[in-house]
């Protein structure tokens, strides 16, 4: 109990917020309660990953595994901004945004093993999936190829009136696909109510950002659609969920897209069978200084809404959560293999 | 009923789907305040707005990727390619994401892409495409091809109310050339079957799209002249195809001849003739023969289009030939 | 005969020069026989343009006939400021860069009407042909697909150090096309000698530049691309040859790519058979007042290098020139059909 | 000679020719320094320099594009696409301009694009494609699909001196898996030239790249056990397809069983159908049977992805079927 908050307080008997019907705090004006909730998410996103890590040396998942180490703040942040009737497309360093915008660990790691109650039957793996209840749809491996997916949607929520937004995500290597272009091209000549994050995290597998593109800032490009573009610490949950929560208001009145760039580190390899030897380890130590959660809690301990018990607290029902989450997951079965004949067309 | 032609028809296959469902929209180059290159969508954004009816950049991947994402969403888009050679530009798009995503998240993706097809208009090399056989092979897509007004307004309504992305081939050389009555009524024609064009005891040529009315013709003459007596299947769907059809009539014929005009190598008479010649193994009396076009890019000089596409001498060679076997 | 110029004394014993061997002039500096040899093939270009059309009218073309009128002056003065060693790949409505490069007007026609000994033997139309001897290659239907090429034939001039600067256009509408966004990104950071000029003629087929893009300009999209960007002009050739001429510089110190938005009107409609009647007449009144070749004209007679009597010179023997190409074109053999068979493969 | 893996015989191929001809350069996403994702290009960066091993943006239509452009002008790039899946994105370069330059220019377009190809590695719906059947289709591109070391090396050398875009299909699933002795020399393998891998007359077993190893164990295995002794021919070249050598078996056989990894319809197996069926009409007797990938995508989960590709029984059961026919 530290400053009048403890997470027992927090709205929605016992289960910490994420995504919220109706809007989220204005910026600057995060309650305590939230502020607890973003570190939570912060540290819960850690942990999942550090938990598919810990799955993958065990040999127990077969694909590849991508963490989100260090973008954290950016996923966490800009999915807290969304509301409920919001639609989300996450890439595949943004765990964060799919748990804060109500995914469930078991489905999480359902997918990460491919098992017959995942939300894709396990036809396929990671984020890939589709939760409409959610409003979450998930990535295709090709990168850049969700950007039009994502204009279509912000095109019929915008027809239907819905007053959402489409949040989706890039990287720096994958913002230089065509479909970067002509998806924020047309999300700006029609005016869509669509956020693009483009996270920045200095590498696009072993490529540094200075071989994929000579622009000096990623958001240069939003100009050339007409469009507001901005760079931003992405490793600051706060100024993450400052920034987004602008551009949805801006989306919600109609002026149409946003592109926020998101300035951050890849603390991991490409994924977990790459060791990353290319990337400078001083470059590595620098941005430890930066890490999300340090400095989310440092700011918490500032402003004396975090205190030694509660984090104690978050921690263990973390790991509970997480431990639970798992273990389901690896004792679900698998598929039938006749499953996979099925579903091709839609009836 | 008034005459119709097959662009007509198709004109009015939309206009009744957006009067009928409030989820049907268009989007696509120039198809709003002009009506498209082919006019195909004239007066359907004065009468149904420009939200309905939409103007985009020239940008084929993001039509199509957009179509997708309103599709997974519960709207029901139909876009059009400008040409059909076209798509290429919006490939990625189709493969990776129309095709796949039901099977993947089990939502349907109701959308059409209507693909200006075809060639035997002096549109050289990129104005005369046949796009079927890319798609054709990738699980997740249907795809149409009518060759008459009534199957051009009837499929392209079916499409439109088809959970899943269909590509719609209408072919800009019958646009103006085929008319015919349009009776009232929905006249939704099922995706999935094909049509007996003419009934013949001798030899199944089955076609679509443009060649086929070359073939139906041909048939006629060599049935009146030379007395070879061809069954005419327009298949009218590529994909699902009407196997049933298709071998039922091979049993009575015992020889088959597909003609397309798309080029040869690798085309859907491919697989169709795969097909037959698998599954009427031994009802076959010849063996399935195939006319295409060349495996060439379609040629800009008129004796040269000519001579790589399909024809109607070409096709009542190969009659003849089949005959005499 | 006036203020020491007349065509006779235009080097290259009679010929009008066009893209020279070594450098031509810098900015500010060309000579009067430069200033005509411009006018020459601004009126070149719209006579053969207008040519085409009869052939049009007259049913001898099959395919479409797009002119170039109204951008004539972006056409010529970007091909007039490249050596004879660059490469040309001009697009649909730069028949005026053809010409300064050095293509035969019978070649041009011959491509038109699809003849035996065109080019391309008959197998495509217009401008889509090659013509390596001159370094031209053409275009093809799809737009922006060229853009990559020309960007692999600059990494192929850089690689084998030729010195060359690659040229390449695409419109207002097709620079929309996600190959745009590619290639410029590969140029800008591969630092290539590549140079694209974007033809904003206000339209794209009937869509007007509001409908294709928010982009306030262009060339605002350059800086996403780390590359300069500049919008001028374009239907003044003066100011198109000493930006260009600029730009290529540049690319040949080896600095990098540059996209150069000129600004003109299309004054024809998409092809022969669009009578654009979705173009507000106002808006055509207006741009005719900025005519390319008036305002050479306009200029070379207030420096008193045209006279009466040269423009009328010029003028004759554009007519000849012409009729000549054509007839020769018509008059030459269609292709034998059996040719279409052939050539599929390189052996 | 040492033991090679297939990926090491990729490897020699591309060290051997960028050292042979100085035209011949190397791009794409992460080749450089890191060697690309699965190694194929490691220590060529650093003994060819960046100028010749080129790191590329994340962008495929540039990549491939950009090679048809320094083809034209003389040089040789050899293009990587990090998985064969994202060939899609390029879809259009290759089609639009690489397939059809030769054709409307006259200028050879010798360039390679090396595809990481196939399943049976749990990659999913996105890492497991076999895109052959589009390229197939598309005249103006040669396919190639090696099965093993040699002829890895071998015919990307022979892709390397070609003067048209090769479509260079290697397999994920065989990288490590096979090795053999590499003989020196230059060992060029023709494009075009199927392989004879185990004599039989029973069955003309057709297959290529992967799931080929896999039809020859079980081919041995149903010799050995059961006597059915089929003749195995691996294609090593799709197109242009050894057709003669097809037809040549079959004629000894008159029985053919077709297998890709490639799901069915509409694959490369219904054009060696088609034409055997077409050709070899006298000398079947039975129908050709062809074995493939269900028309799914590939899924994500092992026992969806067993289900669905092609495995040894299968194929076992296709054997005997025929052999029992
Ligand atoms: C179109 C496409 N090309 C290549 C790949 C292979 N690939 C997967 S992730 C990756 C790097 C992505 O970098 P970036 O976009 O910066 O995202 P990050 O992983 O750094 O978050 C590459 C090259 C792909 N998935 N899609
Ligand atoms: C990828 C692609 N989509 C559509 C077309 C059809 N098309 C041909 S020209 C044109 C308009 C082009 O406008 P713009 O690029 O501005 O060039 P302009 O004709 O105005 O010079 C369109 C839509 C095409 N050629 N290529
Ligand atoms: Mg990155
Ligand atoms: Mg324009």
């Amino acid at each position: 109990m530290t400053h009048g908050v403890d997470i027992a307080s927090i709205p929605g008997a016992g289960t910490i917020p994420g995504t919220r019907e109706g809007e989220p705090p204005v910026p600057g004006r995060l309650t305590p309660g939230d502020k607890i909730a973003l570190y939570y998410y912060l540290c819960l996103a850690r942990a999942c990953d550090e938990a598919i890590l810990k799955l993958y040396r065990q040999g127990k998942i077969v694909g590849g595994a991508y963490t989100g180490r260090g973008n954290e703040a950016t996923a966490v942040g800009s999915a807290y901004a969304l509301e409920k009737h919001d639609y989300l497309l996450p890439m595949h360093r943004d765990l964060g945004a799919h748990l804060v915008k109500g995914q469930s660990l078991r489905n999480i790691f359902l997918q990460q093993l491919g098992r017959a109650e995942s939300l894709t039957r396990g036809r396929d793996g990671t984020g890939h999936y589709a939760d409409p209840a959610l409003r979450i749809y998930g990535n295709v491996s090709h990168l850049g190829s969700m950007i039009p997916v994502g204009v279509g949607i912000a095109l019929a929520a915008a027809m239907r009136n819905e007053n959402a937004v489409v949040l989706n995500y890039i990287g720096d290597g994958g913002s230089n696909v065509g479909d970067f272009h002509e998806g924020m091209n047309m999300a700006g000549v029609m005016k869509l109510p669509f956020v693009l994050i483009l996270e920045n995290n200095q590498y696009a597998y072993s490529t540094p950002v200075a071989k994929q593109t000579a622009a000096a800032r990623f958001s240069d490009r939003a100009a050339g659609y007409g469009v507001p573009g901005i760079t931003i610490d992405g490793t600051d949950v706060f100024t993450v969920y400052d920034t987004c929560r602008m551009a949805y208001d801006r989306a919600r009145r109609g002026e149409g897209p946003t592109l926020i760039e998101t300035v951050s580190m890849r603390m991991h390899g490409h994924s977990a069978s790459d060791d990353a030897s290319y990337v400078p380890p001083a470059q590595l130590e620098e941005w430890e200084k930066k890490d999300p959660i340090a400095r989310c809690e440092d700011r918490l301990r500032r402003e004396e809404i975090l205190s030694d018990e509660l984090k104690q607290e978050i921690h263990v029902r973390i790991e509970t959560e997480i431990a639970d989450a798992s273990r389901y997951a690896e004792e679900a079965p698998h598929p039938e293999g006749s499953e996979g004949a099925k579903g091709v067309y839609a009836d | 009923m008034a005459v119709t032609t097959y662009i007509e028809a198709i004109s009015r296959g939309m206009r009744e789907e957006l009067e009928r469902d409030p989820t049907v929209f268009l989007m696509g180059e120039d198809i709003g305040e002009y009506g498209g290159a082919f006019r195909a969508t004239k007066g359907l954004q004065r009468d149904f707005g420009a939200q309905r009816v939409i103007d985009t950049p020239l940008s084929e991947a993001a039509i199509i990727g957009a179509a997708v994402g309103a599709a997974i969403v519960g709207m029901r888009p139909v876009v059009e390619m400008q040409f059909a050679d076209f798509v290429t530009c919006g490939f990625n798009q189709l493969v990776t994401n129309a095709a796949k995503t039901h099977y993947r998240w089990g939502i349907p993706v109701p959308m059409v892409v209507r693909l200006p097809s075809g060639g035997y208009i002096h549109g050289g090399p990129y104005h005369s495409a046949n796009p079927e056989s890319w798609f054709f092979h990738v699980p997740g897509l249907k795809i149409v091809a009518p060759s008459t007004p009534v199957d051009a307004r009837g499929l392209l309504k079916a499409a439109v109310r088809d959970n899943n992305p269909v590509l719609f081939l209408e072919y800009k050389y019958l646009y103006r050339r085929v008319k015919e009555d349009i009776p009232d009524g929905d006249g939704v024609v099922p995706i999935g079957r094909a049509a007996i064009r003419r009934q013949g005891k001798d030899i199944t040529l089955i076609s679509y799209g443009s060649v086929l009315t070359l073939a139906l013709e041909v048939a006629d003459q060599l049935a009146r002249d030379e007395g070879i007596d061809a069954e005419v299947i327009d298949l009218r769907s590529l994909m699902p195809l009407d196997a049933e059809a298709l071998l039922r009539s091979v049993r009575s014929t015992g020889k088959v001849l597909i003609v397309h005009e798309d080029n040869l190598t690798g085309g859907v008479g491919a697989e169709i003739a795969a097909m037959i010649s698998e599954h009427a193994f031994q009802w076959l009396d010849a063996p399935v023969r195939r006319l295409g076009a060349l495996d060439t890019p379609v040629p800009f000089a008129a004796p040269l289009e000519d001579h790589v596409l399909p024809d109607r001498e070409k096709i009542a060679a190969a009659l003849r030939e089949l005959s005499s076997y």
